[in-house]
């Protein structure tokens, strides 16, 4: 087996960059959300100092197995769908793990973490966790489907699976981009990903006030370090992916920072602008509107 | 009144087929293929001279053997039934009347005696065992009425009865044996037509069926007179 | 001996019973019984000569004279076996009446030897008149028997007795009419006379009366046979009678009525074959329906027999199209019919309330269920009884000649009795037997002579049948040596079973492509798998081994059947074989019989389709499977069709559906795995055999599996967001099991290479994982006794085994990677890529996510969450149930990491079919022309992501303890009872708002208002038998009158 | 003379029909049923009568010779016989039955033995 090992230390690289650039992308964008609320805001290395404090925390206290193995399943699926998908266009260094496998392992890895915090959080024996997870799920598996749509629709107009095939056929113009080649598909993706940023309006999951913060109420110090680290590795992955299927992809690091940044803003930007749902209402909001265009797109292409 | 309408529109209905049948019936002018058979062949074959009982007793003898098997089974589940009930009590006898009695006592004798004629004489004039058997339960009916308490033996007429089928029935299987088939009456000689000892086993399986039926007559009536009245 | 011995050997006997002492009454019985046993020597060993040499039937005169001047006897193979049917018939009746014989003396006796004697007699003259009086005498025996046999002495019987007299002084006057007006006509009252005379061209002036004459002679046989609705008299006295003389009303009456209105036909021609098919089939469907609501089993037994007498009198109707083969198929109903109907009615005395409930006494005699069983089966006509292999003729030559609405009738009615023979089945298994059995020795005795007989019967029609024997198979006389084993340990059968399939698969495997290898593995090494859950029951299990192993034999049998009659046949077998599995579950009475009436609804439609097949080929005494391609246009689309809906059944495509949740969730623990696992692969197998013989088809311009593909994705949608709301874990996966199969139907029906391909790789995942599940489930419900999940939680730390095993299998159906569940997900988008048809894949989308739904809900509320408190001592689920669990997990494990030692295979064989879009296996990944997927890589790397935090949390915390319990907090309090801190309940609440109404039980409803409407209809026809018997003869008039409207105004 | 006696037969069918339908005492229904079989029998002699013709027995009237030409058809005549035995047997039957029916219930009525239906 011919295993080109320097694999390694580049996907090491591209995780240690992305989890930086979460950080400091993940506290601008709360910041902009509170001046909107007219507050002050966090530092902007508010997320640096939460993060020494909880890695340096020492817990004593597990609820069991499957408590533990949560946040690592959590952080797993996160790291896991950032490697799993090329980052930069192009560059043989941060085309990560793509060899393993194509869109479709990215789509199907996105539910990883899910299941493993779920099940870590349900272990806990905290009512509010499994409400939250009842929650989260219902409302993920409507929001997903309007992007599984989108991919597909995508998957068929370029005839691929394969993410790096799909951005080189978006190279040349702002105007080969998918989001003007199958308008659509774009539509229908980003409603889905408002669904899936865990921002308002579709916040109720971990919603703040009425129930601790969900599913991750038990999980202190260090399990909560893995999960807040995968609270930034996980929307840029998953925005990477957006940005290959949909924005043209990126062909160098800045590329990459300025396409995420604006992405994750769409779904701040609506979030302060809309009051939350209930999670009823969240699925009958993506079934009324983003599905139909799901299924226009797939027809139309 | 609309179970009787309805009735009236079935029993409409069927006798309409019935008409049909009526209207459309024109009698035949010459005798059909069976018929010409018998009127031809009965006398030299089976030296019967009564037609009818040759027919009766042999051609269709399986019939007759299940015409007196019906009476057999009614006469066992008469008995049978009406066995089961309760059993007459004594009761103080209805005076029958002298003219009764005397009557009965007189023609009894001569009943029997013509029913005898009637089967034993069946294979030549009209008559046979069934209008035999049935002039002598007749007369068993006379006695019954003339004296209500009288007591029949069941077991006598359970055994002529049963002793009357088994030979009949032995005397149809030694058809088989003897001559050219079950109930074939050639077992014995067909003697002269006319005369009384002729026609084979005719004469014979006759009488059995006349005493047969006789008998079985006789245990209808006898369970009926011997039953509690309700 | 000549055949009049037989008249002549009655006779005498019953004169002779007349010179016996009233108080010899053991003697009289010895001369009843022996002359009933010569009698039936008699029959059989003319039925040996006949059936031996095959000679021409032999004329026996009376009075010396040729016919037609005397009256003459035939004795043929037909006379002789219905004969012997009806001698036999009399003796057993006698043996199982004995002490009510003895009781009432020897007249009793003599009335039914007369009875017996005047049957054979109806069978064996030539003569029409000559029939009368045997008819007569029936007449007046029957009265009597029934007169005799009031059972239970409050006049009931009598009643019902006299209301028969009335109609049957009716029926002789019209018969009388009608023998001598046809006499006039014909010159002649011999049978083969008049038809001869009929055929030769009967006088014109004559015809009008003779065909009147006809019609009387016709319509008052025919009423002999209790034609529907002209029957309430024989139903009083089916319900009144003693179950012995039922028998013989039900058995030999009904066999030589029939017999006569064969002889009135051939005298009629061909002009009454269709007043025979019409009366024949209305009768047939009408008291089967009207045997649904019936509560007594007598009466309801007398339905059935009316039902049968009516589909014979069918088939009599048909003989223009059915010509020599009327006799066997014939035959085979008649015979099925009168065994088991007389079975079924000496039985019936073993139990003391008349209501079918009642039966459940018989529990506690298995040799009484099995030989139940037996006479039901007979009944429904399944293999290997001659019921089976007759309707496959019939089935096939109705189709060939067009006659499809006759054939439809015939089989709904037969559903119909299915329906409610099973149900009554089910109520003898499950109810609470509220009474003890009470029957003595000799009672017994024949009982099992009709048992023996009925198996004797089934393998005599297997060797006439044309097609293979299937008493001869190996699979299933291996599984009916069970029956034999029954008394052994139930480790020892479990053993032998695994072993026979084992060494079975071993002796075979070389001889199946690579399609049919997978499922004969999935079959019998998967078989012989979760078998070894089975080894968990102590004591004898009585029954389970026969069912299991009939299945697996059918199962077995189905993939290696070659023509559509093997394929067919074991279709049936594994059908019933499931049945009697799902039954054992404590509370699946209702739902193993909507299983079994779906089953066998859908095994019609199989039928049918494979007649219609057989019909559009060059007639073949075989029709291989393969031929299915060959069909062209217009019949191969309706083909396609039944056989389609045929084989949805099975999968429960929605629509079909609503057996399998409980079915599947109410089975035993190691029987739910084997249900769900494997047979549901039968009917995959099905499909597939479907696809691949008659491809694309279309009607009325719908391309055929265009719509199949709807339907997969609609089932898969509904089933998986069914399962979501379920409380219940093991309906859960059965529900979940629709989903499943939805998507292995949507695959196939894409018609592509790698929609086959994903098919394929369901059936292997499904059988895995939901084997696992279920067994995992199941072990823990067996543990804490409930499966309501809410009742559950917290049980990950006391059952962790069967946790691991639920985890994994969870992860592998939601398709995450890196479990084999991946590839399945994985070869579906490359499916899809190819289709034409995009709008049901949206269904799909929607249907994927959802399952995480119900599969969280499974394992959270099972094994996370609050740990009751009634289940803190609870262990492991038993050894044999987690063993097979494990060797699943490990199995997963390697499908998941090599998916190619197995896929590549059937890859290349699925080429053939398709060439294009095959997938690449070289190296590690696994390449199609649109995207890639390499597993080993992705577990890998997976796994050293996973491990490295894995390794990381442990070091950091390795001073962590797992606190209490209630250590945690909420609503500023600290909580002390599980059951109001497990949330688990209504668990999706939010969904079922937004989505339920997509899972309103509309098609539940559905069936339920056809069940309701048919049941409403038979209570409504009920209402004509208002038990009065003059009304009844009315019914009888109307009849005649409108029979006779119909045939004459025609 | 053939189609009078073939009338009155089967007008008595229709009497003892109409006789045995509308009659609700058993008894009664018994008495029509035998009034019937004398019509069917009637009906069954009439069918075998022949204008002119004299009864089939051979004596010094019909010589064996010529029988065919002088006799009329003697099969229904053995026939009738036969359902006379068996109309006779068929009624003794249903009176045994009426006499236990009304052991069991003290009543005649058709319509009070109707607790078997459906």
């Amino acid at each position: 087996m011919d295993f080109d090992w320097m694999k390694i230390p580049y996907a090491f690289l591209t995780v240690f960059i992305v989890v930086n650039y979460g950080f400091l992308m993940t506290a601008l964008i709360q910041k902009i959300g509170a001046r909107a609320g007219r507050r002050y805001g966090i530092p902007i290395w508010q997320n640096y100092v939460d993060m020494i404090k909880n890695y340096g925390l020492r817990s004593s206290i597990t609820h069991g197995v499957m408590f533990y193995l949560g946040p690592v399943f959590r952080l797993s699926g996160g790291v896991g769908l950032l490697l799993f998908v090329p980052s930069i266009y192009g560059s043989e260094m941060f085309s990560n793990l793509s060899f393993a496998g194509d869109l479709i392992l990215a789509l199907y890895f996105i539910f990883f973490g899910t299941l493993g915090m779920a099940l870590g959080a349900a272990e806990s024996g905290h009512p509010h966790a499994a409400i939250g997870i009842t929650r989260g799920l219902s409302q993920v598996s409507m929001a997903e489907l309007p992007f599984a749509m989108a991919v597909f629709s995508v998957a068929l107009q370029y005839q691929t699976l394969s993410v790096t095939e799909i951005v080189a056929a978006q190279q040349g113009g702002i105007m080969s981009w998918t989001l003007f080649t199958n308008p659509l598909a774009v539509a229908a993706a980003m409603l889905s990903f408002l669904g899936s940023m865990m921002r308002p309006p579709f916040d109720v999951v971990i919603a703040p006030q009425e129930i601790p913060i969900g599913p991750p109420t038990e999980y202190h110090s260090s399990y909560l370090a893995l999960m807040q680290t995968n609270r930034v590795i996980f929307p840029v992955a998953k925005i990477v992916i957006y940005m290959n299927l949909f924005f043209g992809g990126a062909t160098n690091w800045p590329e990459l920072f300025l396409k995420v940044f604006l992405l994750y803003l769409f779904s701040a930007f609506v979030g302060v602008c809309f009051p939350r749902f209930r999670v009823e209402q969240s699925i009958r909001w993506f079934l009324v509107w983003a599905v139909p265009l799901g299924i226009l797109s797939i027809v139309l292409v | 009144m609309i179970k009787r309408l309805i009735a009236l529109a079935l029993l409409a209905a069927v006798g309409s087929v019935f008409a049909t049948l009526l209207f459309g019936y024109t009698p035949d002018a010459v005798l059909n293929l069976t018929a010409r058979y018998y009127a031809e062949h009965t006398a030299a074959d089976l030296g019967a001279a009564n037609i009818v009982t040759a027919i009766v007793v042999t051609y269709r003898g399986l019939d007759t053997l299940g015409e007196v098997t019906v009476l057999f089974l009614a006469a066992s589940i008469v008995g049978l039934v009406l066995a089961q009930g309760t059993q007459k009590k004594p009761r103080t006898p209805v005076p029958v009347g002298e003219l009764l009695t005397t009557g009965a006592r007189f023609l009894l004798p001569m009943i029997l005696l013509l029913g005898v004629y009637v089967f034993v004489n069946g294979h030549l004039t009209p008559g046979g065992g069934f209008q035999g058997g049935a002039i002598i339960a007749s007369g068993i009916l006379l006695l019954l009425l003339a004296d209500p308490l009288k007591h029949f033996s069941h077991g006598l007429i359970s055994a002529i009865e049963s002793v009357a089928g088994v030979i009949y029935v032995s005397i149809g299987l030694a058809g088989v044996f003897l001559a050219g088939g079950f109930l074939d009456n050639r077992i014995l000689p067909l003697g002269t037509l006319g005369d009384l000892a002729s026609a084979g086993a005719i004469p014979l399986i006759y009488s059995l069926i006349g005493l047969k039926v006789g008998a079985e007559f006789a245990s209808i009536l006898a369970s009926l007179s011997e039953t509690e009245e309700l | 001996m000549s055949a009049l011995y037989i008249i002549a050997v009655g006779l005498g006997s019953a004169f002779l019973l007349g010179l016996l002492n009233e108080r010899q009454r053991g003697l009289a019985y010895m001369i009843t019984l022996a002359a009933l046993t010569i009698m039936s020597a008699i029959s059989a060993s003319w039925l040996l000569i006949f059936a031996a040499t095959g000679a021409h039937p032999i004329d026996i005169l009376t009075a010396g004279t040729q016919p037609p001047f005397a009256i003459n006897l035939r004795m043929g193979l037909v006379e002789s076996a219905l004969t012997l049917l009806i001698n036999l018939t009399g003796l057993l009746a006698a043996i199982h009446m004995g002490d009510s014989l003895l009781a009432k003396g020897r007249r009793a006796m003599a009335v039914l030897v007369i009875a017996i004697m005047a049957l054979c007699g109806i069978v064996l003259t030539r003569d029409i008149f000559n029939l009368f009086v045997f008819f007569e005498l029936i007449v007046i025996a029957t009265g009597g028997l029934v007169l005799l046999s009031d059972a239970d002495d409050n006049g009931r019987a009598v009643s019902a007795g006299f209301k028969y007299l009335i109609v049957s002084q009716f029926i002789s006057i019209l018969l009388l009419i009608g023998i001598i007006f046809a006499y006039h006509a014909t010159g002649t009252l011999n049978i083969d006379g008049m038809a001869e005379i009929v055929g030769s061209g009967i006088k014109p002036e004559l015809a009008t009366a003779f065909s009147l004459a006809f019609f009387l002679m016709f319509i008052a046989v025919v009423a002999e046979l209790k034609p529907f609705p002209a029957n309430g008299w024989a139903l009083d006295i089916y319900e009144s009678a003693h179950p012995g003389f039922s028998a013989i009303f039900s058995a030999a009456t009904g066999s030589a009525a029939l017999f006569a209105v064969d002889k009135l036909l051939l005298i009629g021609g061909a002009d009454w074959l269709p007043v025979a098919t019409g009366i024949g089939i209305v009768t047939f469907v009408g008291a089967n329906l009207l045997a649904l609501p019936q509560t007594n089993d007598r009466r309801l037994l007398g339905y059935s027999s009316i039902a049968q007498t009516g589909l014979v009198l069918t088939i009599l109707g048909q003989q223009d199209i059915l010509g020599e083969h009327t006799l066997f198929i014939a035959g085979g109903l008649l015979f099925a019919h009168a065994v088991a109907k007389a079975g079924l009615y000496w039985l019936s005395d073993f139990v003391a309330t008349r209501s079918l409930t009642g039966w459940a006494a018989l529990q506690e005699r298995p040799l009484l269920v099995f030989a139940f069983v037996t006479f039901a089966a007979m009944l429904a006509g399944l293999p290997p009884f001659p019921g089976f292999y007759a309707k496959w003729e019939l089935v096939h030559i109705l189709a060939a000649e067009g006659r499809l609405a006759l054939l439809a009738l015939i089989l709904f009615g037969a559903l119909v009795e299915a329906g409610y023979l099973f149900r009554w089945f089910g109520y003898l298994i499950k109810r609470e037997p509220d009474q003890e059995v009470s029957c003595n020795t000799v009672q017994i005795i024949p009982v099992f002579a009709a048992v023996l007989a009925g198996w004797a019967l089934g393998f005599v029609w297997g060797e006439l049948s044309g097609h293979s024997n299937l008493l001869l198979v190996l699979p299933l006389l291996f599984a009916l040596a069970f029956l034999l084993l029954e008394w052994a340990p139930a480790w020892f059968k479990n053993t032998l079973a695994i072993g026979g399939m084992v060494t079975f698969f071993l002796q075979t495997y070389a001889e199946y492509d690579p399609l049919r290898l997978i499922f004969a593995v999935i079959f019998m090494i998967g078989g012989a798998v979760t078998l070894l859950a089975s080894y968990h029951a102590h004591g004898r299990r009585i029954g389970f081994y026969p069912a299991a192993m009939l299945m697996f034999a059918g199962m077995i049998l189905l993939i290696r059947a070659t023509d559509t009659f093997g394929f067919f046949a074991s279709w049936e077998l594994l059908t019933v074989g499931s049945y009697f599995l799902i039954l054992r579950g404590k509370h699946s009475e209702p739902h193993a019989l909507s299983y079994i009436i779906f089953s066998l609804g859908g095994a019609f439609l199989i039928l049918t389709a494979f007649a219609l097949a057989a019909a559009a080929v060059p007639p073949a005494p075989t029709f291989a499977i393969a031929s299915l391609g060959e069909l062209v246009q217009p019949v191969a689309p309706w083909v396609f069709l039944l056989l389609a809906v045929g084989f949805m059944t099975k999968t429960a495509a929605i629509g079909v559906h609503i057996w399998l949740p409980g079915a599947h969730a109410e089975a035993e623990t190691d029987v739910s795995p084997m249900v769900s696992g494997i047979l549901l692969k039968a009917g995959l197998y099905g499909l597939f055999v479907l696809l691949m013989t008659m491809g694309k088809q279309s009607l009325y311009g719908v391309e055929l599996t265009y719509v199949m593909l709807w339907i997969g994705a609609i089932t898969a949608l509904l089933g998986n967001l069914m399962a979501i709301f379920q409380e219940d874990a093991k309906r859960l996966l059965a529900y979940s099991s629709i989903g499943q199969m939805g998507y292995a139907m949507f695959g196939l029906a894409l018609m592509n290479h790698l929609g086959w391909l994903l098919a394929l790789m369901f059936v292997i995942n499904h059988y895995i994982y939901k084997s696992m599940l279920f067994l995992s489930v199941g072990g823990v419900a067996k543990r804490t006794g409930t499966r309501e999940m809410y009742k559950m939680g917290g049980l990950i730390t006391l059952m962790p085994l069967s946790f691991i095993a639920t985890l994994i299998g969870i992860i592998a159906v939601s398709g995450v990677p890196p479990l084999s569940g991946f590839g399945g997900r994985w070869i579906f988008y490359n499916a899809i890529l190819t289709a034409d048809s995009r709008l049901p894949m949206v269904l799909i989308f929607l249907a994927g996510p959802i399952a995480f739904l119900y599969l969280f809900r499974l394992i959270h509320t099972i094994f996370l969450g609050q740990l009751k408190d009634e289940h803190r001592r609870i262990k492991e689920a038993p050894f044999w149930i987690i063993l097979p669990q494990m060797i699943y997990v490990a199995l997963l494990m390697v499908v998941a990491v090599v998916p190619g030692m197995v896929l590549r295979h059937v890859d290349a064989y699925i080429s053939r079919f398709f060439p294009e879009g095959a997938l690449n296996w070289e190296g590690m990944s696994i390449t199609s022309q649109f995207g890639y997927w390499n597993p080993v890589a992705i577990m890998i790397i997976v796994g050293v992501i996973f491990m490295l935090l894995f390794s990381w949390l442990l070091f950091v915390n390795r001073k962590a303890q797992k606190v209490k319990q209630f250590n945690i907090v909420f609503s500023a309090e600290r909580p002390f009872r599980p059951e109001t801190t497990h949330f688990a309940w209504n668990f999706f609440a939010p969904y079922r708002k937004a989505m339920g109404f997509l899972v309103q039980p509309f098609v539940t409803r559905f069936w339920e208002t056809v069940t309701d409407l048919l049941h409403t209809a038979a209570d409504i026809t009920r209402r004509l038998y208002n038990g009065n018997g003059q009304i009844y003869a009315f019914h009888f008039l109307v009849f005649v009158v409108a029979v006779f409207a119909m045939k004459m105004g025609i | 003379m053939a189609h009078f006696a073939m009338a009155t037969g089967f007008l008595l069918i229709l009497i003892g029909a109409w006789g045995a339908l509308t009659n609700r005492n058993l008894l009664r229904m018994i008495i029509a049923f035998t009034i019937a079989d004398s019509g069917v029998n009637l009906v069954i002699i009439a069918v075998g009568y022949m204008h002119g013709r004299t009864a089939p027995i051979l004596d010094s009237a019909v010589a064996a010779a010529d029988a065919v030409q002088r006799i009329i058809d003697p099969v229904p005549q053995a026939l009738v016989l036969t359902a006379i035995v068996i109309g006779v047997g068929v009624t003794a039957l249903m009176l045994a039955y009426v006499y236990r029916l009304y052991e069991k219930r003290r009543s005649l009525d058709i319509g009070d033995f109707t607790e078997l239906k459906g």
